[in-house]
């Protein structure tokens, strides 16, 4: 028999969608979250609605490793469907559980992994009349199972079920005997727990279990948005969602039941776009989420915030391209055609969250930077970090903080000058005043337009004028470099000749992939990109390796190419590390990479 | 190029309520054709915002691409303006709207920049009743691409290269009212005795307010066999009544004529008196009015005149539920939960 | 007085929009053209219709060259909006022809030009009656002047307006008129002609002067698109207009009047490259034409047609950007955007052609490519080609040229198989087999789809399945660097350290500049790109020289991106020559920004 | 993941006159939910294909994206299909539709995917006639992603989540009848009585043929409150007429019975009987049809059946003008001038 092995396995479930499974195997990751075990959660769902095969993926690993791993340890296969694939997937040595009620095909036997049988449907037939209550109660058959296997703290479960129904306090006695008939009946015919077990650790500390979207739209909440403008988008919906969600909370006068915000759900995208540069023309904080198809619709509009200088927020959440491409798996493949949308000279501002409170924080961030450098600014998320729950610090907010709305003249200040000219570049940082339409009577008008024009707003055909203003937005784009979340590096004193850049999403199995190999005496310094336009240090930590391994998650190598155009380095120096199938970088995908494109040699160095 | 009118301002020149001349109202100097029926229609604007009192900066004014489309810097200097992109400018302007619901908006378009490429955004600004007045400057054609057929050019309209246009005209106004805009109005470029009031009254209506003005593009659409020229449309208009528009804060003298009149009450208090020429026809009647534009189009004639009037409109906000203030006015304050709310949201998350 | 100095000269025209002085100006082009001397045009309007400030400027030059050059020799004043500007812009030594029918005022006067009045309204005032034609007969006044002052020979300009007025043979007497008022009018007190002027030579060959829109127009009629939709925009709007006016004549049954075409002004871009790609899905070939904000809209379709694989053919007449930017100007600032556009992993054929000869080559060529990479095709032109008139080749068709329809596979083909698979790559380039709707009643029919699908075209969320479907698509484009056009090195035998990369319309200044370059002793070798993907020759150039500049008319070195991330040449090594103020590039500028970037050593190696 | 249905035939199926059995018009089976409308239409389609002796490669079958847009897969598994981007449907059928103008264009698309994002590609199909079938599988909200209110979502409709819908909806029959639609139909999922004969007249009409089909989506809009509801449409829908649809070989044998009938005979031969149901309206005649659906509106009703046709219909490729033969049969010898026409060309440029 194996050794134990505490707190470090995958586990997934095989479910069929729009049969209540989700719930269920939330309760289940919240219980290990609860236990104080680092965890977290993929959903691998297909884009329909109902009756089709759905993962749920859980990691646990006390270290903290939360990245995608390959390789499962644990299956819980309730979906007759997918059998076949589910048991292939399992590890050597790894458990399968299913439903015995009907008896495994003996094709399926297999010699090197575990089948644990639990009567689900039967148990459920037995002791609930209804085939709905049937249905949903098998979910919680396996949780009590798994309870039992896997050593949960049954007081846990019994406490988020509590929850769940606290509004309908009488499901709580069938949801319990549920999970017993799971619980007795495995603890009947197997020996509990089973040598991959969790045991409580402290090791969650004050970290939240939440999904990428749900933080991004509180942070636009808490960033001060009161327009938004939205079109349904796997996987975006729930970033508008959540927005709504709390806004109806705490954006509502309590007396007038007035809502101090306003949501549109647009005809199309290229609509919610243009709500959004209208709105932040009329002063208002506002944004949109989308994804891919969307930013492709959306680039002649934000070509026009670029050049006519209006602040936009554009919340992209990627998912696998290109075209409808794979809209309910992850990528990170829409870097240039979101750093360049649109037709001529035109470059855009992006941010790159790699955990909820990063989307969180950027969100908010992302308001303040557009309306202090008047362009559009995209936060770059992804489906795995906006549709998935991931252990987050928490949201963090500073009541002492203040929007930064950047260069508006108010009625006072027009009145104290000699002529306002919109597009003068008093401080010559490229950024110059605007003014809110209403502002004043007779001064500060001027007419927004996306051709060129002279410093006062006035079409123009100069050609020395328009080299001028497009020469300042290149001004402008460095000043923003400098004013962009600075990237973060992780490199120990005695730096190594060989680097690692990350972003976004892959930072999570490229941190565990980095520790892998300094495990195997391969040190690497690390630096993971928080924004674009790049700052002086990625340029730096560029300049002071010999070779950059650049992890990201698409086929063309676009942020490396981002790199390579915008800070003239050698691309040869920059390695790619790529993952693009549409499903989460892995730790063990990055480090084998490293050491293939690399023969395994000149890292010890 | 861009020429700037000399701000000169006779100091004799009659001041309105609010205190400016009507020169207040007007812009820069126009660069399209001469005898462009858009500079006509840029001329009634401008004395509609003077009758009315209009604060200048109280309007925003916002327009897509194409030679209509250009007019808001020829009018109302002292107003921002927006010239946005080819097609787009309702949802720009339904922005504008929710970010502050202070402001009047003056949406201008041509028919092109409306009834093709902007044919979808157009539908749900009507749909939503979004608060704004949207002007249409209807040529029958793409000026400033150099004339093409529109999609309002009707069946069998020739243009200039002598091309018969195949395929059926949109029109715009009958379709506003199937899609349930509450203030739709045709006029003429030429006819500025007709436009002016219009004018008036959809700044006035707290709903979308919709014009389709006729107005010949000289350059490329105003041969003959065009029915978008001055000559066809001038024969072929039927005004359906005569329009006087009082505003709120005046008292009613005058004594309108029984049987034929309707009196309409705005939102804000000021009258529509509207002198009815066409039979049988209610404006504030949907199925007479419909019944009215079948006719004419069987007929041939172009109605004009306010068509259709929907007085119990609400407006946007209201039905979706804002705060009185500007929401672009609003703070930290209002705005941002704070962090000890945060915490709660926290704890909710674990 | 200055010596004589034969066909070689810049003379600009300055009207007013809308006054029929473009028919006039054609007329002296032609009149230079038809004496056998090599000219080219530069039409610079205003994005207005009527009454404002045009100019017309003509590159007169005996050695062919063609490019802008700053600095015009003789300016023909007819605008007094521009007077000021216009005197300004003429070189010392220069010549300034006006209407002096009102007197110039004093402070225009200026000491380093001849002034030369004519007064073009009195004299037609004189002689016509109408005032429309007092306005139109003033043209031909100035006409008149210039052959007598630059010794155009009379003939020849009475050749054209005989073939004009062919069909309306009344309006020939007064045209000569007018030629003749102002012939004798500058005979009678200006010395003629002047010391700048033309003289028949024998240099333009075979040559036709064209403008490159037409010949694009022409070249997608010759290539057999049957299927055009289009939407109006500067400058693209007379390819479609070409292609009809042409097919009108050569695509209409003579019995029956029927066409062999369907053209449709869409209501949209969306709608217009909708429209293409439907009807070459469905086997017809069909192109659209448009500028940069009709390409940011078409990129959530062309990112369809990449991925369906779905032939396509854009022409993309570039102008100035972003945004509207300077519609009626040029420049070549939709690299990146026409390349990659779309989200996710996508890429495009680039065509970039420099002559109208090349507008018909690649027109028909791209129809061509389209069909056989099952992709779509962008042509690459700008204003200035597309809507200047050109010096050119003639146009050329080989009878004998077969369509290349691509791998399509007909019924027979179908009835012979096992079992068809639209994306099974049979011959191992990338490529598939496709089937046109209506072809076989059982067999070969699939469903074409924007989403991920197996080698049979059926949906599937399978990742490895996806993957393997991107990597063909990058295999694809393998192949198609292979097959689209190669570029032209201009390279002596004794090879030097220093390259120049251009395309399109930058050649004709980049030529020039170079052989100003090589009379200075400076030699530098140069190549001009046709195509993207990029083929061999363009890497190898690279790799053998040591230093490379790249002339581009953009802000951003869009294209040197291009080629830095397609081809992993170290940035550093391409030296960017940029002009991006909306007038063509000049060779005088290329010189300059060579010798500046290099201290004007280091190139005599 | 895609299911393929084991394409086995029992050989005692019946056969059509071209030799098929029902189940050679089916597809791959259906992802969509159990009890999705949608899959009735799906239903409906393959029955009217195998009624009117179609040869199933003879039709393109054409959506953009939802739900909706998913079924051409589950039917017709012997033609073409193009599921393509959202809202884009009409262009790609034109497209292919001007290429070869001997194909049946069939497409489907859903309330989200023509009302909102499609809407501007929809008006221009109508405006342009182009002959298609245009099914739109009306189930008032965006299935795919959630369960949204779609733009055809009545005022005060109430979804799954208790949201009041505060927006007018769109009626898109009544919208098609203004812009000029020669074909104009409304059914529900549930008839398929009614539906099937629709089909097969609106596959028969050579120009554009629309039909909104109210099709409830059983996971996200099938609550009570909800208009779009299988309750609330079954309660609401008052049929306009009975339909049958006689192809142009059948013998006309039936005796029609007088009064109440119409008979409509389609361009290509074929015969349409209509008994009519409702009072005062005559599918032929637009006016009366424009005022039975404002009464209905006003009524609360829904009327469905073929609501309007136009028969005086010119397909698009004759109104273009353009060959006989499909333009992508064409080869070089009818598309290229030739060397000799390029001579005389380029001439003219010299
Ligand atoms: C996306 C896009 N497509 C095309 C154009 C070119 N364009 C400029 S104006 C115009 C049409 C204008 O027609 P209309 O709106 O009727 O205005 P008019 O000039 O007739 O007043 C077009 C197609 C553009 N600017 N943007
Ligand atoms: C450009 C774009 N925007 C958004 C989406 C996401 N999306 C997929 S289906 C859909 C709505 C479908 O609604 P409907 O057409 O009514 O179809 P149903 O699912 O209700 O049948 C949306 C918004 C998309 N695929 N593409
Ligand atoms: S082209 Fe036509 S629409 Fe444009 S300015 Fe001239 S007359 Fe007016
Ligand atoms: S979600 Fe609704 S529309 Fe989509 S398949 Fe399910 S029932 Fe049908
Ligand atoms: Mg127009
Ligand atoms: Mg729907």
């Amino acid at each position: 028999m194996n050794s134990v092995i505490f707190n470090d396995f995958v586990i997934r479930f095989a479910n069929v969608n729009g049969t209540g499974s989700a719930s269920a195997n939330d309760m289940f990751s919240k219980a290990v979250f609860r236990m104080g075990i680092p965890v977290s959660a993929k959903n691998i769902f297909p884009s329909n609605i109902q009756g089709l095969p759905t993962w749920f993926e859980l990691r646990v690993n006390e270290h903290g490793y939360l990245g995608r791993r390959e390789g499962i340890d644990i299956m819980v296969a309730v979906n007759p469907q997918s059998l076949k694939e589910d048991i292939e997937s399992v590890r050597a040595g790894g458990y399968f559980i299913y439903d015995n009620t009907k008896n495994l095909h003996p094709e399926f036997h297999k010699e090197d992994i575990h089948f644990i049988g639990v009567p689900m449907m039967q148990l459920c037939m037995d002791h609930f009349s209804e085939p709905r209550q049937q249905q949903l109660f098998k979910n919680m058959v396996y949780i009590g199972a798994l309870i039992e296997l896997l050593n949960i703290e049954p007081e846990v479960v019994h406490d988020i079920i509590r929850h769940q129904f606290r509004k309908n306090e009488k499901l709580v006695p069938p949801n319990f005997l549920a999970l017993d008939l799971g619980r007795n009946y495995v603890k009947e015919h197997y020996e509990c727990p089973l040598p991959l077990r969790l045991e409580r650790r402290d090791k969650v500390g004050d970290q939240i279990m939440i999904d990428g979207n749900t933080a991004t739209g509180l942070g636009a909440l808490y960033g001060g948005a009161s327009v938004v403008a939205w079109y349904p988008i796997t996987p975006s919906t729930s970033v508008a969602k959540a927005f709504e969600t709390y806004a109806k909370r705490y954006r509502k006068d309590p007396d007038t039941g007035k809502l101090s915000y306003a949501i549109v759900q647009a005809e199309d995208e290229l609509a919610a776009i243009g709500m959004v540069i209208g709105a932040a023309w009329n002063g208002a904080r506002a944004f949109t989420a989308t994804s891919g198809p969307g930013v492709s619709l959306m680039s002649e509009f934000l070509g026009l915030a670029y050049y006519a200088e209006i602040p936009a927020v554009l919340v992209n959440v990627q998912r696998g391209g290109p075209s409808t491409g794979m809209p309910t798996r992850t990528q990170q493949a829409d870097i240039l055609s979101s750093a360049y949308a649109s037709h001529g000279d035109t470059k855009h501002v992006l941010l790159f969250p790699s955990t909820p409170a990063e989307c969180f924080e950027m969100a908010a961030d992302a308001l303040d930077l557009a309306d202090h450098l008047q362009t559009p600014v995209i936060v770059m998320t992804d489906l795995d970090l906006g549709m998935n729950f991931h252990l987050s610090p928490p949201l963090k907010w500073d009541d002492k903080r203040k929007y930064k709305r950047g260069k508006v003249y108010s009625a006072a200040e027009l009145d104290s000058m000699q002529k306002y000219g919109r597009y003068l570049d008093v401080d010559d940082d490229g950024i110059c005043y605007r003014t809110i339409p209403g502002t004043h009577p007779t001064k500060g008008a001027f007419t927004t337009r996306g051709t060129s024009r002279d410093e006062y707003a006035r079409y123009t055909e100069d050609a020395a004028m328009y080299a001028r203003s497009i020469d300042r937005l290149a001004k402008k784009w460095k000043t923003a470099a400098g004013l962009v979340p600075k990237p973060e590096v992780y490199q120990k004193k005695n730096q190594s000749s060989t680097g690692l850049i990350c972003f976004g999403t892959s930072q999570y199995a490229a941190m565990e992939a980095l520790e892998l190999l300094e495990k195997q005496g391969v040190k690497i310094d690390s630096l993971r990109v928080r924004a674009f336009p790049f700052n002086d240090t990625v340029a730096d930590f560029i300049e002071s390796h010999e070779q950059v391994f650049v992890v990201e998650q698409n086929r063309d190598k676009q942020f490396r190419s981002l790199l390579v155009n915008e800070l003239e380095v050698h691309p040869k120096k920059l390695i790619p590390v790529l993952n693009y199938d549409g499903m989460p970088i892995t730790a063990d995908s990055i480090l084998n990479q490293i050491l293939e494109k690399t023969n395994g040699t000149a890292l010890t160095a | 190029m861009s020429f700037i009118k000399p701000n000169f301002r006779h100091p004799a020149l009659p001041k309105n309520q609010v205190g400016y001349t009507k020169a207040d109202y007007e812009g820069a100097i126009s660069t399209l054709c001469a005898g462009c029926g858009h500079d006509s229609i840029t001329a009634a604007i401008v004395q509609a915002c003077f009758e009315i009192d209009l604060e200048p900066h109280k309007l925003a004014k916002i327009s897509g691409i194409g030679c209509s489309s250009k007019t808001p810097a020829y009018f109302l200097r002292n107003s921002h303006g927006f010239n946005s992109v080819h097609g787009r400018m309702p949802s720009v302007t339904t922005g504008a709207y929710l970010a502050n619901r202070d402001l009047i908006y003056l949406g201008v378009s041509g028919d092109g920049d409306t009834a093709s490429i902007g044919m979808g955004q157009f539908v749900h600004a009507v749909r939503r009743n979004l608060n704004m007045v949207y002007i249409v400057m209807n040529n029958g054609c793409y000026g400033l691409t150099k004339g093409q057929d529109s999609a309002t050019a009707d069946t069998g309209s020739i243009n200039k290269e002598g091309g018969v246009n195949q395929f059926a005209g949109i029109d715009l106004c009958s379709l506003a009212i199937e899609l349930g805009a509450t203030f739709v109005g045709r006029s003429f470029s030429g006819d500025k005795h007709q436009l002016v009031p219009l004018i008036k009254a959809a700044m006035a209506h707290p709903g979308f307010a919709f014009l389709d003005v006729l107005s010949p593009c000289v350059t490329f659409n105003n041969n003959k066999g065009s029915t978008k020229s001055y000559d066809y449309v001038r024969e072929h208009i039927e005004a359906t009544s005569e329009l006087d528009f009082v505003p709120h804060r005046d008292e009613i003298t005058i004594n309108y004529q029984e049987g034929k009149s309707v009196l309409a009450p705005l939102h804000d208090g000021s009258l529509l008196h509207l002198h009815k020429l066409a039979p049988g026809w209610d404006p504030t009647e949907r199925k007479s009015v419909i019944s009215l534009i079948q006719t004419s189009r069987t007929n041939g004639e172009i109605p004009t005149g306010l068509l259709y009037l929907d007085t119990h409109t609400r407006d946007l906000h209201e039905v979706m539920g804002t705060v009185k203030e500007p929401l672009n006015a609003l703070t930290e304050k209002e705005l941002c939960p704070g962090a000890g709310v945060l915490k709660e949201i926290n704890d909710s998350f674990r």
